[in-house]
């Protein structure tokens, strides 16, 4: 016990008062906004798939919180904190999940498919370890173009069994690109533990790549946070790409449309989870004990973000639904003057 | 006759199929713990155990392909895709694998498997999530396809699917699980409908909707608003569109003179451009007008609600179409 | 103007974009120290480095999303499948991130990215090494699929499609590279051809031969073997097949009142379905004959010399087609 | 040098008189087979492509030889070899390579297509790792019938950077598939040395799966042969799926297109493992010193294998070609009796 309280104290050392609490402003900013798109969901504001962070929140923080504006970071569906991690404003984000014009991709994309190409949120993709060859192709660019940004490539645990999550780690070890695949190891994909699809735990499924492999308590915000800052240091300076099996827990269902527990996972797991490392938690009982916060300026930090959410989801609101002419716009670029590009009559 | 929802009749078809041959087994992703994404296979771990009711990691071509060996050796794997949307990681294996398999063996390997899952659109899944796949499955020969829009025809199909020497891919619908029809009650003997045969789901003697899966189901509406104008719209469900029941389709349209091809998919180069192109060679004459495709728009599947609903085909659309073949305004 | 061959063609149009935008960059296997499969890419790692052409490993689906996401952060990636063949395995980077993307992001991320290599068959290459891949790459909105079947369109159209701003497929032809054509001195200037522009191969009045790619040919010898019968056979080619040049078939057809479809690939649901049923829907009345297809045998492609030869759509099967719409046996 | 002639003999010891002449019987006819096959190509009679096994014999036989009759076999488009090993008859293989209807596959799949059903000879397959699943679908089938064959895959030192390897390898793993995949590690795909493509070396590329990887000298039959009977064993009696690095290397170029050497190999590098590493040459310098062949010896086998492949180019060559009608047979096994199966009215 009194180690671990040591150990507590060493971490937290590392940041500022400041810092800290701005830690845990951002989680519960997260955590509100995807509480309010779960209302939001219960009542047909939200369609489709929505696939909540909820008890990620330290992973989304810590390993995008480090970089800079003009690095990358991709996820896969189930990336709305991601999303404001990288500086998304919440407004349009959550507009997106509405399916309105004021959305960060007008509407057309929805919950799955957030993009931010100004703070380089290279989203949202829908297709299990799609998004793991697009990284690769980031960290091709840079390299191209002799810059130092790094990416950062989040997956989760159920993605490593994917080809491409293979073909792209190969590949990234072979040019040497300044990428950090991140997997979000919630245990689960879907209703799957990962042990049942997997001969190996998820820390080793790297291992025929020669990249550098780590492990970290990803409902450690002050372990993620430090973890990240110090490799992504590294791969700016040439270090190559890396690996890291995130350890971290989903708290709801896969999706708005799944349920929490079930034949895959019992309530007394869920209920230990949630109880036990939930990185919201974790962070404020280390504060308060060690006197950096107290329940009045956690209050007033949470009152803050509410304030955020409910302004976002106003946004939403107020925000139209997409123009039917939109239907046709933006799915090319580039119109050719000659020739046909649509087969049906566009008369719609 | 039992109604039964479009889900239990697939449920009772894989039950009914595995119970008869220990060859038959179901692989895919959530497909037995979790009882299936969409539920399908719901209680069928517990009924045939883990041996036969697997669930697989993510690796849809892995899988697929796996599944592609063990028909190879003689089993009849029937593999999921959660949705189709996913198969196209898998496509090799079924095209270049499964689909050419007995013809470059000289005819010494069959391929007895089923690929099966919804294809198409739910509700605002969005552009990855919301793709019809039946033109990447049916261009190439060696594999049939199968597309049932009613509770019956899913499990009189699935059945003779899982009984076919051949791959066969076998599309469902999100949208049509909840789907409930009459399915005959199985303690009145095997019911099996046979691959090839369209059905027509309403007669009419003024225009043909010619159509497939889910989208039958919208032509049945379509013709509802048609009838209050006076118009008797005859509905040719193709059920299965390799093989193709081109009598079917010939014997409404030398009938009606007038034909309109709906499908929920993109429209270029989609299965209503060959069925058009079949009319148009094998009915020249009988022809009162072109026929017109009613598809989903020409675009990926957008989000928003509004935009969703007007980028796919509807009964609306399908109305309008009907009155332009008939020259109506 | 200078003869060359169509290899030389695609390679001049690589060395001159590559000059002209730093950003291009040309990735594919055995493309740098081997200089291509099939020497498209001869000379260009001498000239431009191993930064911008580079050996990957056998990796489809890995390398062409990363080619995607190059694209997405504004390099200019030319990925080369050594034979679309290989490229299923790449179709979900292509269909569901490349032809999807600028769509589902709303406008914010363009894609312009050209996937390049040859399609269809060569010789005796057996069933999976034969096969025409437009449909799998057309059906689906968001991408452009480009064929050239001469030098001189090998050369123009690859240069814009590399400037294209959007995901482009660009299929060559084994049986062309060889092929030799007149194409404009680089000294008189930039050559590029617009995508979406058909081109009259051959003029002629009495029927209408469209195809695209390496048909072209085909259908250039069967009109010199009309002509001798007394039939003016014109040849369009449509060169990219996504946008389309429906105005030039339309053109035709109204001349000539008889079309004839031509393509290396499978008719179930292939490019000519398509074709029949543009024409059909917008010259109904223009058409003296149902549109004729000629396409590969619809069956996978044998190994056997003699079988691949009767399996393979040529010359003479285009002239009996004409025949066919003229009415003359 | 003593040393390693103490060593040869040890190896020797294994195998009886009679088992290493017909080791060397057996790679003399793959030798020249393949070299009738080079034969036929230059004069027209073989088309396609054509990938010859030279120089890699030993794997073939070694990997192949110790299996039962009722064991599976699968491989790449290299397959002329692993046929003949399994059980195959020279005639109809040539015959298949010919493109006649004497051919395995009625002359319909060519060289790169070699199948025999009876002898459990599952191809010939020339999507690169497209095999790798399938072979894993023979070990569930294996394991679904509680049967105690084993499954040998080959693959190329190139497919292991393919998706289809990585999520086969992980089922294999997870599920305890009796397979044993071999990689024919003759360090290129086609002009891409394995290392250029690849950042740990072939051996290592099956770490991430819990699964024993192996290294064998491949051009050297006792060991190939000793290896494999023992670990066939093992795999039989349930230790589940088995990785091995084949070391090897091709003598002739990618196929019959394309160069022997070239900028991506050297005239000296392939001299070098021709003379050094030709694992007929090298059996038969152990031979000949611990006297358990001679001369003439030899020279009979050779004529022996010489006159098989005689033969079989003699059975290949009075084969007729396929009749036309053949072009619509074996589309489908099932011609089912409603509807059309076929678009282009089979009236050709
Ligand atoms: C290729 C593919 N297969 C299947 C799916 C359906 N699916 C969506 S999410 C998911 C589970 C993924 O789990 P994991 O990668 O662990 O991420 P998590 O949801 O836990 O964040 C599945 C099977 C998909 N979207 N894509
Ligand atoms: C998926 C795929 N990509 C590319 C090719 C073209 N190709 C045929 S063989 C080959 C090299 C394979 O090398 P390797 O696996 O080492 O086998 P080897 O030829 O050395 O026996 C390539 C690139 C193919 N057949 N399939
Ligand atoms: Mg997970
Ligand atoms: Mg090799």
């Amino acid at each position: 016990m009194a180690q671990t309280s040591q150990a507590m104290d060493k971490a937290l050392e590392r940041f500022s008062r400041e810092k800290l609490h701005a830690f845990m402003r951002e989680m519960l900013l997260y955590r509100r906004f995807e509480e309010k798109a779960e209302e939001a969901y219960a009542i047909g504001k939200i369609g489709g798939f929505c696939h909540l962070h909820i008890g990620q929140e330290a992973v989304a923080l810590g390993m995008i919180g480090p970089l800079r504006d003009d690095d990358y970071v991709i996820t896969a569906y189930r990336d709305h904190t991601q999303a404001l991690a990288k500086g998304m404003k919440p407004g349009p984000v959550m507009a997106e999940l509405y399916g309105r014009d004021g959305g960060a991709s007008r509407g057309k994309g929805g919950s799955m498919h957030i993009f931010g190409a100004k703070e380089r949120f290279m989203g949202g993709h829908g297709i299990v370890g799609g998004q793991v060859p697009l990284a690769a192709g980031f960290g091709w660019a840079i390299r191209y173009r002799e810059e130092d940004q790094v990416c950062v490539c989040f997956l989760g645990d159920a993605a490593v069994n994917q080809g491409a999550f293979h073909e792209a780690l190969n590949m990234s070890a072979v040019w040497k690109l300044p990428v950090i695949y991140v997997v979000e190891n919630n245990e689960y994909g879907m209703g799957t533990a990962f042990s049942r699809v997997s001969a190996l735990p998820v820390v080793e499924r790297g291992k025929g790549y020669g990249i550098p492999a780590h492990a970290v308590n990803g409902q450690d915000i002050l372990e993620t946070w430090a973890f990240m800052e110090d490799l992504v240091e590294e791969v700016r300076g040439g270090a190559g790409p890396q690996y890291v099996d995130a350890r971290t827990y989903r708290f709801k269902g896969h999706s708005m449309s799944d349920p929490v527990s079930g034949t895959y996972r019992s309530k007394e797991e869920v209920r230990e989870k949630t109880e036990g490392a939930d990185p919201i938690r974790l962070l404020r009982e280390r504060l308060f004990e060690a006197e950096l916060m107290d329940q009045d300026e956690l209050e007033a930090l949470d009152r803050e973000v509410r304030e955020i959410v409910d302004e976002a989801a106003e946004f939403a609101d107020a925000s139209p639904f997409p123009d039917a002419a939109e239907l046709y716009t933006h799915v090319y670029s580039e119109i050719n003057e000659h020739g046909r590009l649509f087969f049906d009559g566009r008369d719609r | 006759m039992p109604v039964i929802t479009y889900r239990d009749a697939l449920n009772q078809a894989l039950a009914e199929e595995m119970e008869r041959d220990d060859s038959v087994f179901l692989m895919g992703e959530e497909v037995a713990e979790y009882d299936g994404a969409y539920k399908v296979s719901k209680g069928l771990l517990e009924q045939f155990g883990e041996r036969r009711i697997v669930d697989s990691p993510i690796s849809e071509l892995g899988f697929a392909g796996l599944g592609v060996g063990a028909a190879m050796v003689g089993l009849r794997p029937v593999i999921e895709f959660m949705t189709f949307n996913f198969s196209i990681l898998a496509l090799d294996q079924v095209i270049n694998a499964a689909a050419k398999m007995y013809y470059m063996t000289g005819g010494q390997i069959p391929v007895p498997i089923v690929f099966r899952g919804p294809t198409g659109a739910a509700l605002q899944l969005s552009a990855q999530h919301s793709q019809a796949c039946e033109t990447w499955y049916v261009h190439s020969p060696g594999i049939k396809l199968v597309t049932p829009g009613t509770p019956a025809d899913a499990k009189g199909l699935l059945k003779a699917s899982i009984r076919d020497n051949d791959p066969v891919a076998f599309m469902e619908g999100e949208l049509l699980y909840n789907l409930k029809g009459e399915v005959p009650d199985p303690d009145d003997g095997d019911f099996v409908i046979p691959l090839g045969v369209a059905d027509v789901k309403r007669e009419g003697s003024d225009v043909t909707i010619v159509t497939h899966g889910k989208m039958v189901n919208e032509a049945l509406r379509a013709a509802a608003t048609l009838e209050k104008d006076g118009i008797e719209a005859e509905i040719v469900d193709l059920r299965t569109l390799r093989p193709l029941d081109v009598e079917a389709i010939l014997r409404s349209v030398h009938k009606t003179n007038r034909a309109v091809y709906l499908e929920e998919g993109w429209p270029y180069v989609g299965i209503g451009s060959q069925i058009v192109s079949i009319i148009q060679e094998e009915a020249f004459d009988y022809l009162d007008a072109p026929v017109v495709r009613v598809t989903q728009a020409d675009v990926p599947m957008p989000y928003a609600k509004n935009l969703e609903k007007i980028a796919k085909p509807d009964a609306a659309r399908v109305v309008e179409a009907c009155n332009r073949v008939l020259y109506r305004n």
